[in-house]
């Protein structure tokens, strides 16, 4: 259960997410309400417990970072104030910042246009999966 | 102003709304006014003065008036009408019984000033467009108003009077930046020794003449803790440095949350001590500490060493107040 | 000056041990106004006790100061034995010098100087001790109930019992409370009607009991033992004394469609109307903000068919006062209106329901005559989904709800999903849970019956929205320990509501003085050993209004409440604490800041006559203390500028002699 | 060389009855020990002391004054400790405005059950006010010996 | 009434519509609408990690010249709506985000959080007021059966966006009604869309487009509006829902005003 090795990477996500992971009363309705949950491996409730128990490593290397939708729903409707989103992007905030780790690159991009898609779409990608 | 003051007095005198009048008169000498009794037409005719060396607050002395009975005039200036407010939510005077004439004021002149500026043989004053013309034996020598103003008018907090049943002249607001805490911060900003030598050359030239307490409007007890020997503390004069500490410790904590910062202390002290720092030191905390709050604004509210909040600052917690 | 003694106690080795006792009473021998001396091994032992009193008669000792174990351990005892002899037992104070010195200071000469600062400093406070007189105060032999719910009706029953008078003040047109609304009780599912409304109409015929339905709590004065309340009866136009409850008005009265609160607004009752069938007191009520007559003038039917003339449309409020000398607050709660918690569709969804409008729905006496039926198209739900803790548990920064939990709620759900499945067996009941709680006699087992017997589905999970459509209510939910997310068609949501004090409590609280946590739950004067006592002595409390609890819990408490209520009212006069705060009118401004700072009320001003100069008249406003109402703290003394508030037993001038005793070397 | 007397400080401890001083009677029976510099006087609550209290006591010779209470919240009488806290705030903050040493004063909240607090509380006071040397601001050179 | 205007990217771009029928319709009902001298993209969607500064300076950079030209700053896209509301609350709540922007930027005088940020859907409720509104439309959309589309960055998170109930809210409703419609109230007119992921997973946008414009049409919607570029996108592009129509409501908006 120990993750020592994991500390420094816990307090990082603590720090920057800001969260309270011991307020957490494992109710669920975090998870109950994610529109994403079917997209996810880990789901909201489980960010919580992990990065509690020091399995940033998990997370990391899940997908789930990027299958969240950041549509609040989850801060919203927590009874205890979590803030699970906050989690979410703290830990992809991790992985991304790390060199050479953007999960979206520019070259990616001409392929995935239509001539309708919104600026907005682009810019968000790259706020949230790039640095 | 004077003429017009007058003028409704006697108005009021003569239609029954009031049976006498409080108001100021020359004392010993022409800049001395004193606070006095008015009974007839006759009476304000011949003795009634409003001018700028008007400085006394008259509501502390509504007191003995309301105990007095019968209904009362008073002309009260913005900064007097917060004693005014104190009392009556103090019970100590009533209302009822009380007419008030709220009148504009834009400063009184310091005598002492004025004297240090060389002017002798004072017999008037008038003011003019910020414009002090000093009426002497010798002849008129005018300077300008805010070379020889109180120091508690040049921080004026108030030009806003907080209660009365009409005014003469127009209404001024609150003043929002007055700097009347200027002296605290700097105090504050010293090293506690500096403090303690600043204040032990202050406190040590009190003689207890008692001026302070006689003349504040807060100070109205029936009889001052001082002053009785039931208590355990009376004391005639202060006998050491001790005891100047205590007294006027003692003396503004009685009247913490409660002192209006009329000033009043400080303009009557013979030894010329800035007793105001010490209310204002309290005012500036009570502020800082447990959310802003001017005596005498609102005769309801409470006042705050009356309520308190759970999340109180801890005593000795000084975070935030020192510069 | 004061003779005083001083007795300074070995207390074995215990004290002896560390302190030269010799070189104490040889030292304080010599103090001022001391007139005997000695030691003893143990002071409070019998033989001690007389060594005492022996000294208090043969010395004639007008003061005793003991030096020996904490004033906490055994001040009552020398008190008493002084009394004996005849001196004032407030002429014994206790210098500590076993837990303040000889316990904790292993050098003798130090622990023997400081026995003897301690001993000086009780000295001097011996010297300006005043005989004190514990004054007594009448008891009014009556009580007041606040709140005819099940926490009320069993106080007022339980006193009324013991012979005492009992007024229950209820705000509504009739007593019963939420008790009334409630179809069957947990956990032996006894029809709450059938044991309820016996209890009601034993109220209803108890000669000691008088109940003021439709009422409120105006103003509450006075103090422990003789309270004066005033309570307005609001006009209901019926004369209670005429009317029969024969109902005829509210079978005629041509305004029908009045939402029926007592049915949760699902159905709709008249203008003119009695809450239910076992309302007590059976009177009708007219609701004015619907009444044709009182609105326009013209209609006038109900009083036209009463056969008694009970009808009075000129009816005022009226206002009543009552002395009583004990007071129960007995205000219960109401269940939080989920509208805030859309996501579950309680504002927007009529088939999205409160477990205490489900209870109508399966009630016999209810809208629907007991059959479940949903409230948008009255048809039998086939699923039904019942989520828990909502606006229960919440994080104290959660506006939308409240922080404890409401205790209830599981072994109500598990109440309803068993009552369903065992009624209409075709059923899918899944209840979504955080934790279920039972902690309670045969509650556990309750629950498992509800899951093993009658297989309700309980899932640890939270349902996170709910939306309807083409009458189907889609629940999308977790279910974290499979870690799935579901997707459940359901016919009924019902929402297990948190508990929250009635909104009138905070105002009742106020005029009680009693004290109220954050959440508005009245606070008892020890959580643990005085759990039915307000801080604000006379003030009791009863049910729900202190904390959420069941009926069982409920029930024991208020019967708990009224045996302190007894114990009060049995006793004739009241012993007052003589340690209690004095004005000294001469010295008094009648400044009103002692007023403000006590936290009993202990405190009123009267204007008095007083002698001025040349022998005029001087009417002054005065404070004085009622001392069966001041508790002694003290803390109008420091408010009060003049020093006119001093403490009894513990006076300016007392402590200032300690203090002085103390420091002076 | 002149022969200085080690300083003993004079310390006086108002406990309100129902907390502190119960708390200091555990720490009695728990014999747990602090300097006998530190003398209590009983008061029933905190807000019974009076600034003047306090002020006597500097001049009588005491070099620190502390005083202790019930916790927020757990006052015995519902809430004498806060009209305590905002009295003790002011008088403390005036001390320090007036040049006094602000080390010289202090609140402490020990309940009943804190015998452990209340010894370590005054041996740190104690320490506190030792290191200080003698009360010279507000001393009242009648009154020493 | 004058506010500063915060277009943000798309709005000047693929979404230029819905910024004319803005400007048109705000011109017919008295509001001047002053576009920022100068602004950058703000980024489109709120770095939430408190650590993130740079990320939060174009929004702080929009903010202060508001500020400085003494006035409210008005967005119409959700997105850039949220985004500058929640740095704006940083700026004034978070002390330590508040100081290293203000290190950032090295302005003269630091922002602390002293602009109001208001949505134009705001600007209608609170400045205008629905019932001005309405009184000055003239081809009331009668008849019509609208669903209010809020999605998640209008109302969320409440405390900070501060505009409306976040699960019931009804200022799009008022809205509807304002203009001669009937406001049709569906289940997921709160829920994601998904359009922050239709360049990553167009799969996952499309089904949550399906669902929202499916709950919108099982509650008789003929037209479902938003206030969202993104949502616009994602709904026409990814929802294929052809019985519902989708527009911003601006252009509902200078339709009912005339001014189309």
């Amino acid at each position: 259960m120990s993750h020592n090795k994991n500390a420094a990477a816990v307090e990082e996500v603590l720090r920057s997410s800001g969260v309270d992971v011991r307020k957490c009363m494992r109710c669920g309705k975090c998870t109950a309400t994610c529109p994403a949950f079917d997209e996810m491996e880990y789901h909201p409730h489980q960010f919580v417990y992990m990065v509690e128990k020091g399995q940033i490593d998990k997370l990391a290397a899940s997908d789930s970072i990027y299958r969240c939708l950041s549509c609040f729903a989850c801060m919203e409707r927590c009874p205890r104030q979590v803030e699970p989103a906050k989690l979410i992007e703290a830990v992809r905030l991790h992985v991304i910042r790390a060199k050479g780790a953007n999960h979206l690159k520019p070259e990616q991009i001409p392929a995935m246009l239509d001539e309708d898609l919104p600026q907005q779409a682009i810019a968000s990608a790259f706020r949230k999966y790039s640095k | 102003m004077q003429e017009m003051m007058v003028k409704r007095a006697v108005e009021l005198l003569e239609n029954g709304t009031v049976d006498r009048v409080l108001g100021w008169t020359t004392g010993e000498f022409a800049y001395d006014m004193t606070p006095a009794v008015f009974r007839s037409a006759d009476d304000l005719k011949n003795g009634f003065v409003y001018n700028d060396f008007c400085a006394a607050n008259l509501s502390k002395y509504l007191i003995k008036e309301c105990v007095a009975g019968g209904k009362i005039l008073v002309f009260l200036k913005p900064c007097d009408t917060y004693s005014f407010n104190q009392l009556i939510a103090e019970h100590r005077i009533k209302r009822e019984m009380i007419y008030v004439i709220g009148i504009a004021c834009e400063g009184k002149a310091d005598i002492d000033k004025l004297k240090d500026m060389g002017i002798d043989g004072i017999t008037g004053i008038t003011a003019k467009d910020g414009v002090y013309t000093v009426a002497t034996i010798y002849g008129d020598a005018t300077v300008k108003a805010t070379d020889a103003m109180a120091e508690r008018c040049l921080s004026c907090k108030s030009k806003k009077h907080m209660a009365y049943d009409e005014l003469i002249g127009e209404d001024g607001d609150v003043v929002a930046d007055c700097g009347r805490f200027d002296m605290v911060e700097k105090l504050e900003a010293m090293t506690p020794d500096e403090r303690y030598e600043f204040w032990r050359g202050e406190l040590s030239r009190c003689i207890r003449c008692n001026a302070c307490r006689n003349v504040c409007p807060a100070c109205s007890c029936e009889k001052c803790i001082f002053d009785n020997p039931g208590s355990g503390v009376s004391q005639k004069a202060a006998v050491n440095s001790f005891e100047e500490n205590m007294f006027h410790i003692i003396r503004a904590f009685h009247v913490a949350g409660r002192c209006t910062d009329c000033g009043e202390c400080t303009r009557v002290c013979p030894q010329n001590i800035p007793l105001h720092l010490l209310n204002r030191k309290f005012i500036k905390d009570i502020n800082a500490f447990w959310g802003e709050y001017q005596a005498g604004e609102n005769p309801d509210a409470k006042p705050p060493l009356g309520r308190y909040e759970k999340g109180d600052r801890e005593p000795g917690e000084f975070g935030g107040v020192q510069a | 000056m004061q003779r005083i003694g001083v007795f300074v106690c070995h207390c074995g080795t215990n004290i002896a041990a560390t302190v030269d006792v010799k070189a104490v009473v040889e030292a304080l021998s010599h103090e001022p106004g001391v007139v005997f001396a000695t030691d003893y091994q143990y002071m409070c032992s019998e033989s001690g006790q007389t060594l005492m009193r022996e000294a208090i008669r043969e010395h004639k000792l007008g003061g005793v100061v003991v030096c020996s174990c904490s004033p906490r351990m055994h001040e009552a005892t020398f008190r008493k034995a002084a009394a004996k002899e005849g001196l004032n037992p407030y002429m014994v104070e206790i210098a500590n010098i076993r837990e303040q010195v000889s316990w904790i200071h292993k050098d003798i000469k130090e622990g023997t100087e400081k026995a003897i600062i301690l001993g000086r400093a009780a000295i001097a406070k011996v010297h300006l001790n005043q005989p004190l007189q514990a004054g007594e105060s009448p008891v009014t032999k009556r009580a007041l109930v606040i709140g005819g719910g099940i926490a009320g009706i069993q106080t007022a029953l339980d006193i009324a019992e013991a012979g005492f008078e009992v007024d229950i003040v209820e705000k509504e047109p009739t007593i019963g409370g939420k008790m009334a609304q409630i179809d069957k009780t947990f956990p032996t599912l006894d029809c709450a009607a059938c044991i309820l409304t016996p209890k009601m109409v034993d109220v209803a015929q108890h000669e000691k009991i008088k109940i003021f339905s439709y009422s409120e709590i105006e103003s509450v004065k006075g103090f422990v033992g003789n309270f004066r309340v005033a309570i307005r009866r609001k006009a209901r136009y019926v004369d209670e004394d005429k009317c029969t409850g024969c109902g005829i008005c509210t079978e005629k009265c041509p305004q029908k469609k009045v939402p029926n609160e007592f049915n949760m607004g699902f159905d709709t009752r008249r203008a003119v109307y009695i809450p239910f069938a076992q309302a007590v007191p059976k009177v009708a009520t007219i609701d004015a903000n619907y009444c044709t007559m009182l609105k326009t003038g013209k209609c006038g039917v109900c009083a036209k068919f009463c056969g008694v003339g009970a009808i009075d449309y000129k009816q005022q409020d009226q206002i009543v006062e009552r002395e009583y000398g004990a007071i129960v607050a007995a205000t219960g709660f109401n269940p939080l209106k989920p509208t805030q918690y859309d996501e579950l569709g309680y504002a927007t969804c009529a088939d999205v329901v409160t477990s205490l409008e489900l209870e109508r729905l399966m009630n016999a006496a209810g809208p629907t005559a007991g059959t479940l039926l949903r409230p948008s198209d009255k048809k039998h739900p086939h699923t039904i989904v019942f989520v828990q803790c909502v606006g229960s548990r919440c994080d104290a920064e959660n506006e939308k709800g409240k922080p404890y939990c409401s205790k209830i709620c599981c072994m109500y759900t598990a109440k309803h999903a068993m009552l369903i499945r065992d009624k209409y067996p075709d059923t899918e009941v899944y209840v979504f849970y955080i934790d279920v709680r039972t902690p309670g006699k045969n509650f556990d087992e309750f629950y498992r019956r509800a899951v093993e017997q009658y297989g309700v589905h309980y899932i640890k999970g939270q349902v996170g929205k709910v939306v309807e459509e083409n009458g189907t209510l889609k629940v999308q939910a977790s279910d974290l320990l499979s870690g799935e997310q579901l997707h459940i068609d359901a016919d009924l949501v019902v929402l297990a509501t948190a508990v929250e004090p009635d909104k009138s409590a905070r105002g009742i609280a106020t005029m009680l003085t009693a004290s109220m946590d954050t959440n508005d739950f009245f606070t008892e004067a020890h959580a643990k050993l005085r759990p039915v006592e307000s801080p604000t002595a006379g003030i009791f409390l009863s049910g729900v209004c202190q904390g959420p609890k069941d009926i069982p819990e409920t029930v024991s408490q208020a019967s708990a409440a009224a045996a302190k209520v007894i114990g009060l009212l049995a006793k004739d006069k009241l012993t007052c604490n003589p340690c209690v705060a004095q004005s000294d009118e001469l010295l008094c401004n009648g400044c009103s800041s002692c007023e403000r700072v006590c936290p009993y009320g202990a405190i009123t001003y009267s204007d008095k006559e007083f002698r001025g100069p040349n022998r005029t008249t001087l009417i002054r406003r005065v404070a004085s203390v009622n001392p069966a109402v001041c508790q002694g703290c003290g803390a109008c003394t420091v408010a009060c500028p003049s020093g006119a508030m001093d403490l009894k037993g513990f006076s300016n001038r007392q402590i200032m002699a300690e203090v002085d005793a103390i420091c002076k070397m | 060389m002149q022969d200085v007397k080690e300083f003993r400080p004079t310390i006086v401890a108002f406990c309100c009855n129902w907390c502190s001083y119960a708390g200091a009677d555990l720490a009695g029976s728990s014999r747990l020990g602090y300097p006998a510099d530190v003398k209590i006087i009983r008061v029933p609550c905190s807000c019974r002391v009076n600034p003047l209290f306090i002020l006597r006591a500097f001049q009588r010779g005491a070099d620190g004054v502390i005083m202790a209470g019930c916790h927020p919240g757990d006052c015995h009488y519902t809430s004498g400790n806060y009209f305590a806290r905002r009295r003790m705030t002011l008088l403390f903050s005036m001390l320090d405005y007036l040049g006094i040493e602000r080390e010289r004063t202090r609140v402490e909240w020990i309940s009943a059950a804190e015998g452990a607090k209340f010894a370590k509380t005054m041996n740190e006071f104690v320490a506190t006010v030792t290191a200080l040397g003698e009360n010279k601001r507000l001393e009242d050179l009648r009154c020493k010996k | 009434m004058k506010f500063s205007y915060y277009p943000g990217c798309t709005l000047k771009t693929k979404a230029k519509d819905l910024d004319a029928y803005m400007r048109a319709s705000a011109e017919a009902l008295g509001v001047e609408l002053a576009e920022l001298p100068e602004w950058q993209c703000c980024g489109a969607v709120y770095p939430m990690a408190k650590d993130e500064i740079a990320t939060k300076l174009s929004a702080v950079r929009a903010l202060m010249s508001a500020r400085d030209l003494g006035t409210d700053l008005v967005t119409l896209c959700s997105a850039c709506h949220n985004v500058i509301k929640q740095v704006n609350h940083d700026m004034k709540t978070d002390a330590d985000i508040a100081l290293r922007a203000n290190n950032y930027i090295g302005a003269e005088t630091p922002y602390m959080g002293e602009t109001a940020v208001l949505h134009f859907l705001e600007v209608l409720r609170d400045r205008v007021g629905f019932d001005t509104l309405k009184a000055k439309v003239k081809n009331p959309l009668t008849g019509r059966k609208i669903g209010a589309y809020y999605g998640c960055l209008l109302l969320r998170p409440s405390k900070i966006m501060a505009m409306d109930d976040p699960e019931n809210p009804t200022i799009i409703e008022d809205f509807i009604r304002a203009i001669g419609a009937e406001p049709v109230i569906y289940g997921m007119r709160n829920e994601c869309c998904g359009g922050y992921v239709t360049l990553e997973n167009k799969g996952e946008a499309e089904r949550r487009s399906n669902i929202v414009l499916e709950s919108a049409k099982a509650k008789g919607a003929d037209t479902v509006v938003t206030a969202c570029p993104l949502c616009l996108y994602n709904l026409k592009k990814n929802g294929g829902c052809d019985d519902v129509s989708v527009v911003y409501f601006t252009e509902l908006l200078a339709e009912a005003l005339g001014v189309k």
